[in-house]
């Protein structure tokens, strides 16, 4: 098997393992409901006083030229709220944040659709943007959702392949 | 032990999950792959492309050399996609 | 004089130059008043069903725990709006952007006020990051703003002095 | 020629902008910082860490040793720190 991106198997904590206190909170969600970006960034820094950024990712579902009729996002129930807590606990580690949230949706979503929101809260700018870009990074090779498409013309849907950027991406954390 | 199948594995296999009684011999997940496979035709489809497909155990990535070591879960699936 | 970063002045546009049609919108606003990252986050996005990844930055007012009462924010009209517009420009010549904002504030903000909001949208997860923290990195050393200080305890206060980490941030886009 | 102070610049100089009458012989701005830091003790004052001064031109950042070049409007200020 090639290409799995190594998320420091050494440190990263077993399901049972007790959450350091020190650690900031972290806010996994797995839904099919849509999310309000704003909402939930308000509620990540209210009563934080020294936060001093917040980076926000909002991805969506692209209608590909016109040719999109929907996304349709399978998870894993159980498995995708672990592994991308895990992948939040491990940002928590590398950079001082002062909260992070992912959420993701699963079902059908429509062009222009939300399907995944990352927000990082830091003291430092840098922290925050690269906490974000980290966690959407391992998310998208590591998080075990998979899009199928379906298309305006009504043709039978494709699996949309994985693309061997995302892993290159995800690699540069590594070095 | 739980089996579980999703995406495009899921389709192939042509069902999302199944309890089967694996046999002691079977003590990788490499091991469970091959026997998964002699199954039949289906199972067969499913794991052609070998190096493609990920396996996680009760909930965590792991590599197809791993050892089953009394999981209740396994699953299989092609690269993720989601973000 | 040291530690200016440099904005390829090769291709930095002169204000005079027309705007490369190709190019996406650019907003760029100085003002007084608060802002609404999701109001401004969907003005940006409207209509657009091609884009795939949203990267916003706020950057907020931190009460550096519990001493300051406020920043007041001075900046130079006229040429901080030109200053950032040219950093908005050079990031759409870099990066395949759908959308580009950046609105910053100035006057008195209270701690957990926010001072500013850089949008990027794009149909790749890496541009939109890239494009926003490039135009964070480059605002913070080239765009006319200087705070001040005012404490909670009344005394004088002062003005913030830059920070050398925020020009090596900004150099490693000339790398 | 237009010229103005911002930040602790301004406040050392002791006001926001005005309009000076800059002799020809004075053509850089290095040569505008040495004419001006001799006016009195509040420009000397607020020119007297000279590495640490920026200067713009017309609303562009420029080092010390540009031409002014038939500039109109010259700003002088300590280092950025928005955003």
């Amino acid at each position: 098997m090639t290409g799995q991106a190594p998320l420091s198997p050494q440190t990263t904590p077993k399901p049972d393992q007790e959450r350091d206190p020190a650690l900031p909170p972290v806010v996994v969600r797995i839904q099919a409901e849509d999310f309000d970006p704003a909402a939930e960034i308000e509620k990540l820094v209210a009563g934080k006083a020294n936060i001093g950024a917040v980076v926000t990712f909002t991805g969506l579902c692209r209608d590909e030229a016109g040719r999109l009729a929907a996304l349709e996002l399978e998870h894993y129930p159980g498995m995708a709220e672990e592994e991308i807590g895990r992948i939040a606990q491990e940002a928590c580690r590398r950079w001082p944040l002062d909260g992070i949230l992912a959420i993701h949706r699963h079902g059908r979503i429509a062009p222009g659709g939300n399907i995944v929101l990352v927000v990082a809260a830091s003291r430092h700018r840098r922290a925050a943007f690269e906490a974000a870009e980290f966690l959407m990074d391992y998310l998208k090779t590591r998080a075990p959702f998979w899009k199928k498409e379906h298309l305006k013309s009504g043709g039978a849907g494709e699996w949309v392949d994985a693309r061997e950027s995302d892993n290159a991406d995800a690699d540069r954390w590594t070095r | 032990m739980q089996i579980r199948y999703f995406a495009w594995v899921r389709e192939r296999v042509g069902r999302e999950a199944e309890t089967l009684e694996v046999p002691a011999a079977v003590t990788t997940v490499s091991g469970l792959i091959d026997w998964l496979a002699e199954r039949d035709e289906s199972y067969a489809s499913a794991f052609a492309e070998r190096d493609t497909i990920r396996v996680a155990l009760d909930h965590e990535h792991v590599e197809h050399d791993a050892p089953l070591a009394g999981a209740r879960e396994a699953a299989f699936f092609p690269p993720m996609t989601g973000g």
